[in-house]
């Protein structure tokens, strides 16, 4: 569709005023910001390792393969998440399910994730159908090797055992019902990543109009 | 003959360098450059030899010896290179010896300011322009040289003359003038102005004589760097955007 | 002080002589200005010689001026240099050879008056700059195998799921 | 016959000290800098190793020692080795003839200037100035690569003009203190105290000094030749390592030669009223003096630092401009000024009215003139729409 012409608005460059075209009130402005940012010293800086930072309920860290109320594996290898999977980093192996779980026809034999090559883009989180895999809060996973880094089904689970307590890792998803991850009119609103100070000089808005100008002429150009 | 065989040794020493500088001239086959190399070097030193031993303090001429000798080096390296920007280059340390070979005459001012004009303008233009219009790298022009042959020997031949009248010339030749006035004292258009010692103060004798015995000489030489530098700008090609 | 002087001018002299020969042999036009400005370094130091001598500072004086037309010497013959290879697209000196004699055989080698691809015949090219050292060995670049391989994991086969023992065996590596 | 021989071990004693100290000062440069762009970003900048990050040029030397020194397949070996020797060598060749103190006050154990006596030292200054820029040459073109010798082009041009304006500058000071020796420039300012620092009588000068300072050893907002946005690291993109740490040692040594040449130059040296005057000799003065030194010197790089963080880069165009347009014909009229105050004998201090009566005309003329022909420009692009 061609932009209407009445929607365009155009507008005239500003008149270089004298003194701004000697570009020294500037210099001195710019200067006296630099320098009051140097006598008025408030870093924001977060000291990572000392300082944890509060992530959002919904930040998508490493993954990992839940469990039902008896402990077993709750995926039932249907590939849906494989499937789903944009970066192709994910390779189950099904099995016949073992006779005595009779709730289901299979059951994965091995669960291969590569942790190097996923995106975190939580898309097997959404596909899967027994809210078996899902992605915690867990952001500084890091190995000496590549091979380390590639999970299979015992340290995905190992994952859901060890996050499984940490409130802001609830199990989520219940089979059947969706969890409060899910509804999204529940969540809390979103942050960001990092907490902001309220008398943050950085996050506001900068101050509008030019320095020393008048408010540009603006005039409408009929077609 | 007579005169050859009293001469023999500068003779063979000329004759050594000669062969050391036509061995490294650019040629179709490539020979290794290093014995030519190590063939000037020992024809310099054995002319070297031949003149006559100086009586200055010892670090002044220990300091002679190792600004002559990369002077002599880098101007043989210069003319036989065959990247002309490595010619540049060894131009450039050419330029930085010969400055050491003024400072040691008490020509400091001199010393600086050719550092200055030569080295750090004229050869950083040369770079320049080797890196704007030698695009394509080698060619074939850089790895032949014209007549390499009778222009060594001509060349050695000045050089023998030079060096056998300096040598036949005696000491006394040097100092006949060294009491007279300047040459700008019978010159119309300067005013003279008293001789200084040359190795009392540099920068005040070499003021006086610039702007006392040579001032419109020096007026003159301002107006033809203007003129060259208007013609240079004249000269200059001018390209089509974005072409080299 | 005389064997003092005699060494300068010994040095001069060789300078001299060194920058003629460059003169004389190279067919780089720019390397001949060099040589040229090689030759004037010579004669600045044997003035600067004499003007000890004669203790007086009429040596340095004329080699400030050696300096100044030397300088004009740089620009003004570079911006020639320029103009030349404008016309002809190369730096060799023997390509300028209308003012010869015309029963004279042309001063250039036979082999290469033979092969006269100087001028280049296209015209609008992207700015080249003079490569330094040696040209780089790009033919792993077109190891035909190295395409097929990531050719075959993007395109033919972009949405196979890996086998477990495909990834495992890729990453141990 | 030997009279060089004695002052030869207290001379390499001197020039051990001196390295040593810009070597150190370099690495701690390097940190002030990143501590105060921190401070200015709102940051805290290095602050791990050592108490408030004092031991960080410790970590990163031992850092860079321990790195490969990598040497790409397809550069011209030997000038890519030698071009950052030139570029830390040239710089610091150029300290040989500042003096870092009172000089002719020095115990007899001391002494505060590498090769005292030096009657061209100015020249001399400039001279292996004019020579740095063959580091940055020979390292952009030996690279063989094009973002390097793009660079390096730009570098050649840049430092090439800027010479011209900054020896323009220094002329008027050298003029007025009839000799080119740093040392006696600095005593000549220091025994008429603070009124007769060259500041007063040169401001235009300095002015142009310092920028054109800034512009020969590539700072912002004048680093044309490195900037990363185009030219991903300019002449040492191609360097790694500790070849690429003596580029950046060049650079900060460059860096403190130039605020030294600003404190001698135009505000007295060592020089301060009530605290460090010629007559001072309690005792301990030598010391208070080397610290008044310093201290300016340090407020320079400080300034210069402000500077990098708060202006932006030039465009080409603008920084050719800068020196051909304004630079130059400002200081030929700085020069002609001073030869008009000396030739009829006039009171120095006439040079500071006209210093700014000349600044502000020439920015009057140049500003209009740049007015005009923006709103011509703004007219034609009126008619065309």
């Amino acid at each position: 569709m061609p932009i209407d012409p009445k929607d365009v608005t155009w507008i005239t460059e500003p008149e270089l005023g004298f003194w701004e075209a000697t570009f020294l009130p500037a210099i001195m402005k710019g200067l006296k910001t630099t320098l009051g940012h140097v006598t008025d010293y408030r870093p924001v800086t977060q000291q990572y390792p000392e300082q944890r930072p509060i992530l959002p309920q919904h930040y998508r860290g490493v993954h990992r393969l839940n469990r039902d109320e008896k402990g077993r594996v709750k995926c039932v290898a249907c590939m849906l998440c494989a499937t789903a999977c944009p970066a192709n980093c994910i390779a189950i192996e099904a099995a016949p399910a073992p006779p005595d779980w009779p709730d289901r026809d299979k059951f994965p034999a091995e669960f291969v994730l590569d942790e190097l090559r996923c995106i975190y883009c939580g898309m097997c989180e959404e596909a899967c159908p027994v809210d078996a895999i899902e992605l915690t809060h867990i952001y500084d996973m890091t190995s000496e090797t590549r091979a380390a880094m590639v999970f299979d089904k015992n340290k995905l689970l190992n994952v859901y055992d060890e996050t499984k307590d940490n409130p802001v890792d609830p199990v989520r998803t219940h089979r059947g019902r969706l969890g409060p991850a899910s509804e999204l009119e529940n969540l809390a609103t979103l942050g960001p990543a990092t907490s902001v100070e309220r008398d943050d000089r950085a996050a506001k808005a900068n101050t509008p109009g030019v320095i020393g100008a008048p408010p540009p002429a603006v005039r409408n150009v009929s077609p | 003959m007579q005169w050859l065989e009293d001469h023999w040794q500068g003779v063979a020493a000329l004759v050594l360098m000669g062969a050391g500088v036509w061995w490294m001239m650019p040629r179709r086959t490539e020979w290794p450059k290093a014995i030519g190399m190590i063939l000037a070097l020992v024809g310099a030193f054995l002319l070297a030899s031949r003149i006559r031993a100086a009586e200055g303090p010892v670090g002044e001429t220990i300091l002679f010896s190792v600004f002559a000798t990369s002077a002599i080096t880098c101007a043989i390296l210069m003319i036989t290179n065959r990247n002309p920007v490595y010619s540049a280059l060894w131009f450039a340390l050419v330029t930085l010896s010969v400055c050491g070979l003024f400072w040691l005459q008490f020509a400091h001012f001199l010393a600086a300011a050719t550092v200055i004009v030569y080295a750090g303008a004229i050869v950083v233009t040369f770079v320049f322009v080797i890196m704007l219009a030698q695009q394509s790298g080698a060619t074939i022009y850089d790895q032949r040289s014209r007549q390499p042959f009778l222009a060594t020997v001509t060349a050695f031949l000045l050089l023998g003359a030079l060096l056998a009248t300096l040598r036949s010339s005696t000491s006394d030749d040097f100092h006949v003038a060294a009491q007279q006035t300047p040459a700008a004292a019978t010159n119309l258009l300067s005013r003279p102005t008293e001789n200084t010692p040359i190795d009392a103060d540099t920068m005040k004798g070499l003021g006086r004589s610039l702007f006392g015995d040579y001032l419109f000489a020096v007026e003159l030489a301002g107006m033809v760097l203007l003129i060259a530098t208007i013609g240079a700008i004249a000269i200059a090609p001018r390209r089509s955007r974005g072409t080299l | 002080m005389t064997g003092d002087i005699e060494r300068f001018l010994a040095v001069g002299a060789a300078l001299f002589v060194l920058g003629a020969l460059g003169f004389f042999t190279r067919r780089n036009l720019i390397v001949m200005v060099l040589s040229a400005e090689l030759m004037l370094h010579g004669v600045s130091l044997t003035l600067v010689t004499f003007g000890r001598v004669h203790n007086s500072f009429e040596g340095q004086a004329f080699t400030i001026f050696i300096l100044t037309v030397a300088a004009c010497e740089a620009g003004l013959g570079l911006s020639l240099v320029l103009a030349l290879y404008q016309k002809s697209k190369t730096l060799d000196i023997d390509f300028w050879t209308e003012l010869r004699e015309p029963d004279l055989p042309s001063p250039r080698v036979q082999e290469e008056a033979a092969q006269r691809a100087y001028v280049e015949a296209s015209p609008a090219q992207y700015p080249r700059l003079t490569p330094a050292g040696r040209v780089p060995d790009l033919a792993h670049e077109r190891d035909p195998r190295l395409v097929d391989s990531a050719r075959s994991q993007t395109a033919e086969s972009p949405l196979q799921p890996p086998l477990v023992k495909e990834v495992i065996k890729s990453v141990s590596h | 016959m030997n009279d060089w021989l004695p002052s030869l071990i207290p001379t390499l004693i001197t020039i051990a000290v001196v390295l040593g100290a810009i070597l150190t000062g370099c690495m701690y440069l390097v940190l002030a800098e990143r501590k105060v762009s921190a401070w200015m970003q709102d940051r805290i900048g290095p602050n791990r190793v050592g108490p408030m990050g004092l031991f960080q040029p410790v970590a990163d030397g031992i850092k860079i020692l321990l790195k490969e020194g990598v040497i790409p397949s397809h550069v011209d070996k030997w000038l890519f080795l030698i071009a950052p020797a030139i570029s830390m060598f040239t710089t610091m060749l150029a300290f040989a003839v500042v003096p870092f103190g009172p000089v002719d006050q020095a115990p007899s154990w001391l002494r505060f200037i590498i090769a005292p006596n030096i009657d061209i030292g100015l020249v001399f200054i400039f001279a292996v100035g004019s020579l740095a820029v063959y580091g940055v040459i020979l390292g952009g073109w030996a690279s063989n690569n094009k973002y390097s010798a793009l660079g390096s082009l730009r570098a050649s041009a840049q430092v090439v003009s800027y010479e011209i304006p900054l020896g323009m500058s220094v002329l008027g000071v050298v003029l007025m203190s009839h000799t080119l020796n740093l040392e006696k420039i600095l005593s000549l300012q220091a025994e008429g105290g603070i009124a007769h620092w060259n500041i007063w009588y040169q401001p235009l000068a300095a002015l142009i000094f310092y920028v054109s300072s800034l512009a020969e050893s590539n700072r912002l907002p004048f680093d044309l030749s490195e900037c990363e946005q185009e030219l991903v690291g300019g002449y040492h993109t191609e360097y790694g390592g500790l070849r690429m740490v003596l580029f950046f040692v060049g650079e900060y040594t460059h860096l403190v030669t130039i605020s030294f040449l600003t404190s001698i130059l135009f505000f007295g040296g060592w020089n301060f009223p009530w605290i460090a005057t010629p007559e001072s000799n309690y005792f301990g003065a030598w010391l208070v003096k080397i610290l008044v030194l310093l201290a300016k010197v340090l407020f320079s790089i400080f300034l210069i630092m402000m500077i990098r963080w708060t202006i932006p880069r030039f465009r080409f165009d603008q920084l050719m401009e800068l020196t051909w347009k304004v630079f130059l014909p400002l200081s030929l009229a700085n020069v002609v000024a001073v030869m008009f105050v000396l030739q009829f004998a006039w009171p120095p201090i006439v040079l500071l009215p006209f210093s700014i009566l000349l600044f502000a005309l020439f920015g009057f003329f140049t500003v209009t003139a740049k007015r005009m022909e923006l709103s011509r420009r703004r007219r034609a692009s009126l008619v065309m729409q």
